[in-house]
């Protein structure tokens, strides 16, 4: 029943994979720079955070919902690590510890929220994204906490491999694989696939989908946390606009990754390599037409054409290769 | 041997104030000589969006960066890694908090402009009177700078003033129309001065009382939105707080070629002081009203020649 | 009297009421007429734009692009007016013709590809986001004719401004659509269940491109209704639409999967939101605790909407199946 | 010129992986009640949807009266006079009963707006005809089961097609039901010459009302359009199994005397039960008889948490347990349940044969860390999935895509994998074919011969019969019954019948 073409050029993720490199191609030839140190370093972190910031969308999407307090959530965590370490001077590794409690703490109130009031979590999410973003602006008075260890904000600019590749983007590949494992190979993880696939169903298995629901959420925001850390050693201080107003210029690379990434927004089925290719994609489009030059002002339309292009290519590719194997 | 200078203006993200900037850079390729001097503009208002337009523009082969800054805190990191590629770099427009890599800030001192503004809405207000202040995202930290000091104005006016209320978080046109007209139907009879102290709730503001055909309540605005500039000729806004935009662009392209030629700051430069930076040079704040309001533009100009004509003496040491 | 308790406006309708009385005692300025004209040109916009969502939701799918075309329609509309001194007539219907394609893109895209609305509206919104950018570098046109303003600024008798009677229509055809046609009872069955309304012989790609055309119509006559309301035609319009236009059908009890929207119900909602923040103003709630007196707010309103139903709610999916 | 209204020649249709029409030929002659029969997977319903034009087949040519057509959607195929009633449900739940039924045709007023008074009185007819007692304004959600499926009968007949498509139109009609449904085709075919293709896995039904019949084994013809009357149940069953039927009865000696393994306790719930009282003795087959709507699955569902018991007890040999949940019951108690409705509560159609089977088990697989992988799971459920000749392409196909068997054999597989004391098991063969509902029932069997005690939900009386030891007759939420099982069809019928309607 198998034909030649191996299972995996069927997956999204082989398409990913091949407009990546077909993007990179395009690139490196006709631009100056896109090779360069600089660049490929910058491109680094930037990937480094898309990808953590779209692993945390994603864990919600399986559940079916969408966690909108996204942004608001990382900001908020990043900040209360700010004050931790400025104001309160706990080491580095604890105030991580914390920070990441405290980001998944935020996540279970959404979960929390979302499982016993049965409103959903669009709704939950938009709420709390106002609280959240509402307590911290309030709390911190809007002020940043920039009198960080250096030890942390040295993290940050941190080159390795050869100057090319920052710590940050390791962080990442390494939570993306930590997740791989997760879904793939543990038994916690492949009920929340379960649970997010069909709740009922999965609920008469014997499995307590609320509390994989909150999983889910929870884990959203111990990523989001994670995200904001990292964005807090980028810039090199904790700042309350450092996600926009209301934590939204997190949210579309939040969905994109996810979603060109493969993973269904019904819910029930995630592509973590994928969502990791996706973030990869939408950073080196975003960048290669800064560099193209084709004026500021489009890069958003042809960003736009690019990702509509790319979606459709490989609606062609799964088309392709399902005709394919309806003929042997 | 630093080759020709290459200098990005890159603004916070797409806004009509920074327009004035791509003109500017033109016209100082074509006076100073500079290779090229390019109006770049993120895709959105975002921090990271610039400063991915930043690291690209690098990439591109800039080697001088004039920037808004996208935070006053969060773009010093961008500022100093470009300064360790030997990219000299500088706030224009606003300034970024101490300590920090950008050679100097050239701008508005937008705390001391919000101060100014309300002065001048109290002077018309005949000292005594009840205020509101509009302004931008909370988060923004200009914008405490901008309540704190519109407070401070308020208290030197000695008790006869106050204010009754401030609405933060209208930095988008439609949000602002909502709640500004919100605030005209509960307090419009109330209140008797308004000071904006950001470009969107000045505009949004400015036509309410417009439409309202309101000439009783005195406001005063900032920046130069037609909106605005029209609604002080046609006698519904008092005055707006104009800042320099052309002169920023110009004068900071040529100032980035100097640098990138080798021109030191002088020790004992008479640099300005704000909340935010002690190496601020003032691009030049002016209060119009409808005296003046149609000549502002030569006055501006004025200003910045001003400025340029005394700026090698008075900040930089060259090589000769 | 039971069947109006099953209503999904009636609940609404209660919060509302009393919600009205309650400020006004408080602060009589509630109830003044320029209050209430205000309150109706808040609603007048806000409507159209949940509209706009409300119908794609009602097949169960989401456009995120209704603000990139709003905005888009918007600076095409004061375009046209300024650079090529076109008449508002003609401005109007290319406006509405761009929204009409607009929507055609989205909905065909979407139905021919089988891929979702979610994603296609997410990358046609940085398409036309980014040609409104392209077009205006960011610049504001403020050349609107007198008539244009006096639209937006005008009152027909007391405090009631001409504006509220493009959303009055369309409220009343939205209404007559989701009820009373067999187009608008077909997207509510595609909704529903896409593979039952196709068993049954109704055919997804003509109820799918309908429905976001009329969207992209909707999203279009909001941007223009803006542009008659701030009387300039800036890039901006738009930007904050999208949550407001999913809040609003979704407080009215809309299942964000698809097949039950409530057009009044959503009409309630749009004024519930604006009433909410229009009290924040009026009540001078510190600006530092306005976010989050607006996060517990829209719970609060989703509670005592929701209550009675939310078993049924209880795992609702975002999306349905793709 | 032959007096066939709807020919089918030499049909192929493939889906990936699977060649589900293998150059089968259907005829249907006019005023005649056509049975299709096969297997579950035997390419039915496939061949359904080709007519209607839902799927293209990829060879073939299809005739209606005599013209050749090829129908691009359903909408064509309705216009062309072919009604249907597919296998899934498909009536827009949120929707009331009348407009469901009106649907494709809604009436207008003069204004082109839909007239809703016309929609209730045009419904109301063919509800009139179908002898439903149901008011069209009712929203369909509400419905039981079995009147959906009705109202979706009355939906297909209210096209007055000449065609009419029933595929298994009585998986969950109750015998009364279904005898009236039986009349009135027989009626429509007398009266209005219409021609009915009748799809179903009960077989006294198709001798009951079927002229000819057609059967499908893998896709392929196993006979066509032969006479009724040219065969016996027998013949039938070996044209479509390849082989004879097993006729199985549950012979146990169980004492009735012995401590009870589960007892339920003056039981009554948020949903209604009043008064509950039975018990289930260790290794016992209990039977749990009602019309649809008695309450049974419901009463199922509130011991496993899902829904409120308000007072009474349940006691697990002998000790009073709380079960908050089904993870609870089936990780504390060894609790099991598989579900009357496979699509929504039974599976998760869009995961694959293995994690489908598996679910039950994964709790007790898992390795340090919570490691597990799929070979761990495969060997542990590979038997249970071969026991039930489970026809799937692989352990990774998508469970969606098996046919309704299939798929119900995986839903009982993951239970048998999860090794409970304690089944209930809900309707287990609707809709599945009887070679498999044979097996189904020496699975059964041989499970409480093994030891496992099984509380087996079942409208087929027949299937009841057979396989219970004990007979439990619920009514409105009430016990109102309890027979020892001696296996004579019409003693027990008559007595339970006796119970339902005393
Ligand atoms: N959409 C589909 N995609 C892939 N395979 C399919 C699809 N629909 C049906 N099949 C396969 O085609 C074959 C025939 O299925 P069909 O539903 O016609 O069987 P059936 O005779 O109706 O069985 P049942 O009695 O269980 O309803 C099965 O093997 C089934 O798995
Ligand atoms: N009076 C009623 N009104 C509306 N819905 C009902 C009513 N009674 C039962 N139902 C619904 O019909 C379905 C079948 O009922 P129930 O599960 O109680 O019957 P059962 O005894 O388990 O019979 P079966 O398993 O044969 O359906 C359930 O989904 C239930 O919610
Ligand atoms: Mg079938
Ligand atoms: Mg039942």
């Amino acid at each position: 029943m198998n034909n030649k073409i191996p299972n995996f050029v069927k997956t999204n993720q082989f398409g990913l994979l091949i407009l990546v490199i077909v993007f990179i191609c395009i690139f490196s030839f006709s631009t100056d720079g896109f090779t360069s140190r600089f660049n490929i370093y910058a491109l680094s972190r930037v990937v480094a955070l898309d990808i953590m910031i779209g692993l945390a969308m994603m864990v919600v999407i399986l559940t079916g919902g969408l966690n909108l307090s996204l942004g608001a959530l990382g900001v908020s965590a990043a900040m209360f690590g700010g004050w931790c370490m400025e104001s309160m001077g706990i080491p580095i590794s604890i105030t991580i510890i914390l920070v990441l409690a405290f980001g998944s703490f935020l996540g279970w109130i959404n979960g929390f929220v979302t499982v016993r009031t049965g409103v959903h979590s669009f709704i939950v999410t938009l709420a709390t994204m106002s609280i959240y973003f509402g307590f911290m602006t309030l709390l911190t008075e809007a002020e940043a906490f920039r009198k960080l260890p250096e030890a942390f904000t040295d993290f940050g600019s941190l080159k390795l491999f050869n100057k090319y590749i920052s710590p940050l983007l390791i962080i990442s590949v390494l939570t993306c694989f930590v997740l791989y494992y997760i879904f793939k190979y543990t038994d916690i993880g492949r009920k929340l696939i379960a649970a997010g696939a069909n709740p009922d169903a999965a609920e008469l298995s014997g499995i307590s989908v609320d509390r994989m629901f909150i999983y889910c959420h929870m884990l959203s925001g111990f990523l989001a946390a994670l995200a904001g850390i990292m964005l807090t050693a980028r810039i090199g201080a904790a700042i309350p606009s450092m996600a926009g107003h209301l934590g939204f210029d997190w949210l579309l690379p939040a969905f994109l990754a996810p979603v060109l990434g493969g993973t269904l927004l019904s819910g029930g089925k995630v592509t973590v390599f994928g969502t990791m290719l996706g973030a990869i994609l939408v950073t080196l489009i975003n960048n290669g037409l800064y560099l193209i030059d084709v004026g500021e002002f489009w890069v958003r339309f042809f960003l736009g054409i690019i990702l509509l292009g790319a979606v459709l290519l490989d609606r062609a590719r799964e088309y392709f290769t399902v005709k394919n194997s309806i003929v042997s | 041997g630093h080759g020709v200078t290459k200098v990005a203006l890159v603004p916070g993200g797409p806004h009509p104030y920074f327009a004035a900037w791509e003109q500017a850079g033109l016209d100082a390729v074509e006076d100073f000589g500079l290779g090229k001097a390019d109006y770049r503009v993120p895709a959105e208002w975002d921090l990271s969006q610039q400063n991915e337009l930043i690291e690209s523009l690098v990439g591109q082969g800039y080697n001088a960066v004039l920037v808004f800054p996208g935070d006053a805190v969060g773009t010093n990191k961008i500022l100093g890694e470009l300064d360790d590629a030997g990219i000299p770099t500088a706030a224009l427009a606003g300034c970024v908090e101490q300590p920090t890599q950008a050679k100097f800030c050239f701008g508005t001192d937008t705390g001391h402009s919000a101060y100014l503004g309300t002065k001048e809405l109290i002077k018309a207000l005949g000292g005594k009177g009840k205020i509101a202040h509009f302004t931008g995202f909370l988060v923004d930290p200009n914008t405490t700078l901008r309540i704190n000091a519109v407070e401070q104005a308020v208290s030197e006016a000695g008790g006869g003033v106050e204010i009754i209320q401030v609405i933060a978080d209208i930095d988008a046109y439609e949000p602002a129309d909502e709640k500004i007209n919100a605030f005209m139907a509960a307090q419009g009879s109330e209140v008797d001065g308004i000071v904006t102290t950001a470009w969107v709730p000045a505009v949004v503001a400015a036509q309410a009382l417009t439409n309202m055909g309101d000439k009783r309540i005195k406001m005063v605005g900032i920046d130069h939105d037609e909106v605005v500039l029209k609604a002080i000729k046609d006698g519904y806004v008092h005055g707006t707080m104009l800042q320099n935009p052309y002169g920023q662009g110009y004068i900071g392209s040529y100032v980035m070629d100097k640098v990138r030629q080798g021109c030191e700051f002088k020790a004992d430069a008479p640099w300005k002081s704000t909340a935010q930076t002690d190496q601020f040079i003032d691009s030049g704040t002016v209060f119009v009203d409808i005296s003046d309001v149609d000549t502002y533009v030569m006055a501006m100009r004025g200003i910045s020649l001003e400025i340029l004509e005394t700026f090698d003496s008075t900040y930089l040491n060259c090589p000769s | 009297m039971s069947a109006l308790l099953k209503k999904d406006w009636f609940g609404l309708g209660l919060v509302l009421i009393f919600g009205s009385i309650l400020i006004s005692l408080f602060k009589p300025a509630f109830i003044s007429p320029f209050n209430l004209y205000v309150l109706m040109l808040s609603v007048s916009l806000m409507l159209v734009v949940a509209m706009s969502q409300m119908i794609i939701i009602a097949i169960g799918q989401m456009n995120l692009s209704v603000g990139a075309i709003g905005g888009l329609v918007a600076i095409s509309f004061t375009g046209l007016m300024e650079v090529y001194s076109m008449s508002i007539l003609p401005a109007v219907l290319i406006g509405l013709l761009i929204g009409l394609a607009c929507g055609f893109i989205n909905g065909y895209i979407t139905v021919k590809t089988g891929i979702s609305a979610f994603i296609i509206t997410l990358a046609t919104l940085y398409i036309f986001k980014g040609m409104n950018l392209g077009i205006t570098e960011a610049q504001p046109f403020y050349e609107i004719p007198e008539a244009v303003k006096f639209f937006g600024n005008a009152k027909i008798f007391g405090p009631i401004p001409y504006l509220v009677i493009v959303p009055i229509i369309i409220t009343v055809l939205m209404w007559i659509l989701m009820n009373r046609t067999s187009l608008g009872r077909y997207m509510l069955a595609y909704g529903n269940n896409v593979q039952s309304s196709e068993l049954i012989g109704i055919s997804s790609t003509k109820i799918v491109i309908y429905a976001h055309v009329i969207s992209g119509l909707l999203a279009a006559i909001g941007g223009m209704l803006v542009v008659c309301r701030l009387q300039l035609g800036t890039p901006n319009i738009g930007d904050s639409w999208l949550l407001p236009s999913f809040a609003a059908p979704v407080i009215g009890g809309a299942i964000l999967a698809g097949g039950k929207v409530d057009v009044i119900a959503t009409a309630f909602g749009v004024i519930l939101v604006s009433i909410i923040s229009q009290a924040l103003v009026i009540f001078k709630i510190d600006p530092f605790f306005v976010q989050i007196f607006l996060g517990f707010m829209i719970l609060l309103a989703v509670f005592i909407n929701r209550y009675r139903e939310y078993r049924e709610e209880r795992r609702t999916k975002v999306f349905s199946d793709e | 010129m032959s007096d066939y209204i709807l020919e089918l020649n030499n049909i192929t249709k493939n889906f990936p992986g699977v060649k589900a029409l293998d150059n089968a030929n259907f005829r249907l002659k006019k005023k005649s009640i056509h049975a299709l029969l096969g297997e579950n997977g035997a390419g039915k319903s496939t061949l359904i949807k080709i007519i209607t034009g839902v799927y293209n087949q990829n060879e073939g040519k299809l005739f209606l009266n005599n013209q050749e057509k090829s129908f691009s959607s359903p909408n064509e195929a309705m216009n062309a006079g072919i009604s249907v009633v597919h296998q899934e449900r498909n009536l827009i739940r949120r929707f009331s009963v009348g407009e469901n039924l009106m649907l494709t045709n809604l009436p207008k007023n003069n204004l082109g707006l839909i007239d809703y008074n016309t929609v209730s009185k045009e419904s109301k007819k063919w509800l009139d005809i179908m002898e439903l007692d149901i008011d069209p304004n009712t929203i369909v959600s509400d419905l039981t089961v079995a009147k959906m499926q009705l109202c979706e009968i009355a939906k297909a007949l209210s096209l007055e097609s000449k065609i009419l498509l029933l595929d298994e139109p009585t998986s969950s009609l109750s015998p009364q039901d279904t005898k009236n449904l039986f009349a009135l085709l027989k009626r429509l075919v007398a009266e209005q010459d219409v021609s009915i293709v009748f799809v179903s896995h009960k077989l006294e039904e198709v001798f009951e009302i079927c002229d000819e019949v057609t059967v499908l084994r893998d896709g392929k013809n196993a006979c066509e359009s032969e006479q009724i009357t040219n065969l016996n149940r027998q013949k039938l069953v070996k044209l479509m199994i390849g082989r004879d039927e097993q006729i199985i009865k549950s012979k146990k000696n169980i004492d009735f005397t012995d401590e009870s393994l589960l007892d339920l306790q003056s039981i009554n719930t948020d949903l209604g039960h009043k008064n509950i009282n039975l018990n289930l003795k260790k290794g016992e087959i209990l039977g749990l008889y009602g019309l649809v709507g008695a309450g049974r699955t419901e009463l199922i569902k509130c011991v496993l948490g899902l829904d409120k018991i308000n007072s009474g007890q349940i006691l697990l040999n002998n000790k009073e347990i709380k079960i908050k949940s089904p993870k609870d019951a089936l990780e504390k108690y060894k609790i099991g349940y598989i579900s009357e409705d496979r699509k929504k509560e039974g599976l998760i159609l869009m995961h694959d044969v293995l994690s489908n089977a598996g679910i039950t088990v994964w709790s007790n697989l898992k390795k340090i860390l919570s490691f597990l992988n799929d070979s761990i799971v495969y060997n542990k459920v590979d038997p249970y999935v071969k026991q039930l000749e489970v026809k799937t392409p692989s352990y990774q196909q998508i469970v969606s895509n098996l046919s309704g068997g299939n798929q119900q054999k995986i839903s009982v597989a993951k239970w048998l994998a999860s090794g409970t004391d304690i089944l209930f098991i809900d309707e287990p063969t609707v809709g599945i074919d009887i070679k498999t509902k044979s097996y189904l029932h020496e699975l059964i069997i041989e499970l409480s011969l093994k030891g496992t005690s099984i509380i087996l939900i079942t409208s087929d009386m027949p299937e009841m019969i057979s396989l219970a030891d004990r007979i439990i007759t619920m009514k409105d939420f009430k016990v109102v019954g309890e027979t020892i099982n001696n296996h004579n069809y019409e003693e027990m019928s008559s007595s339970i019948m006796g119970n339902i309607h005393e």
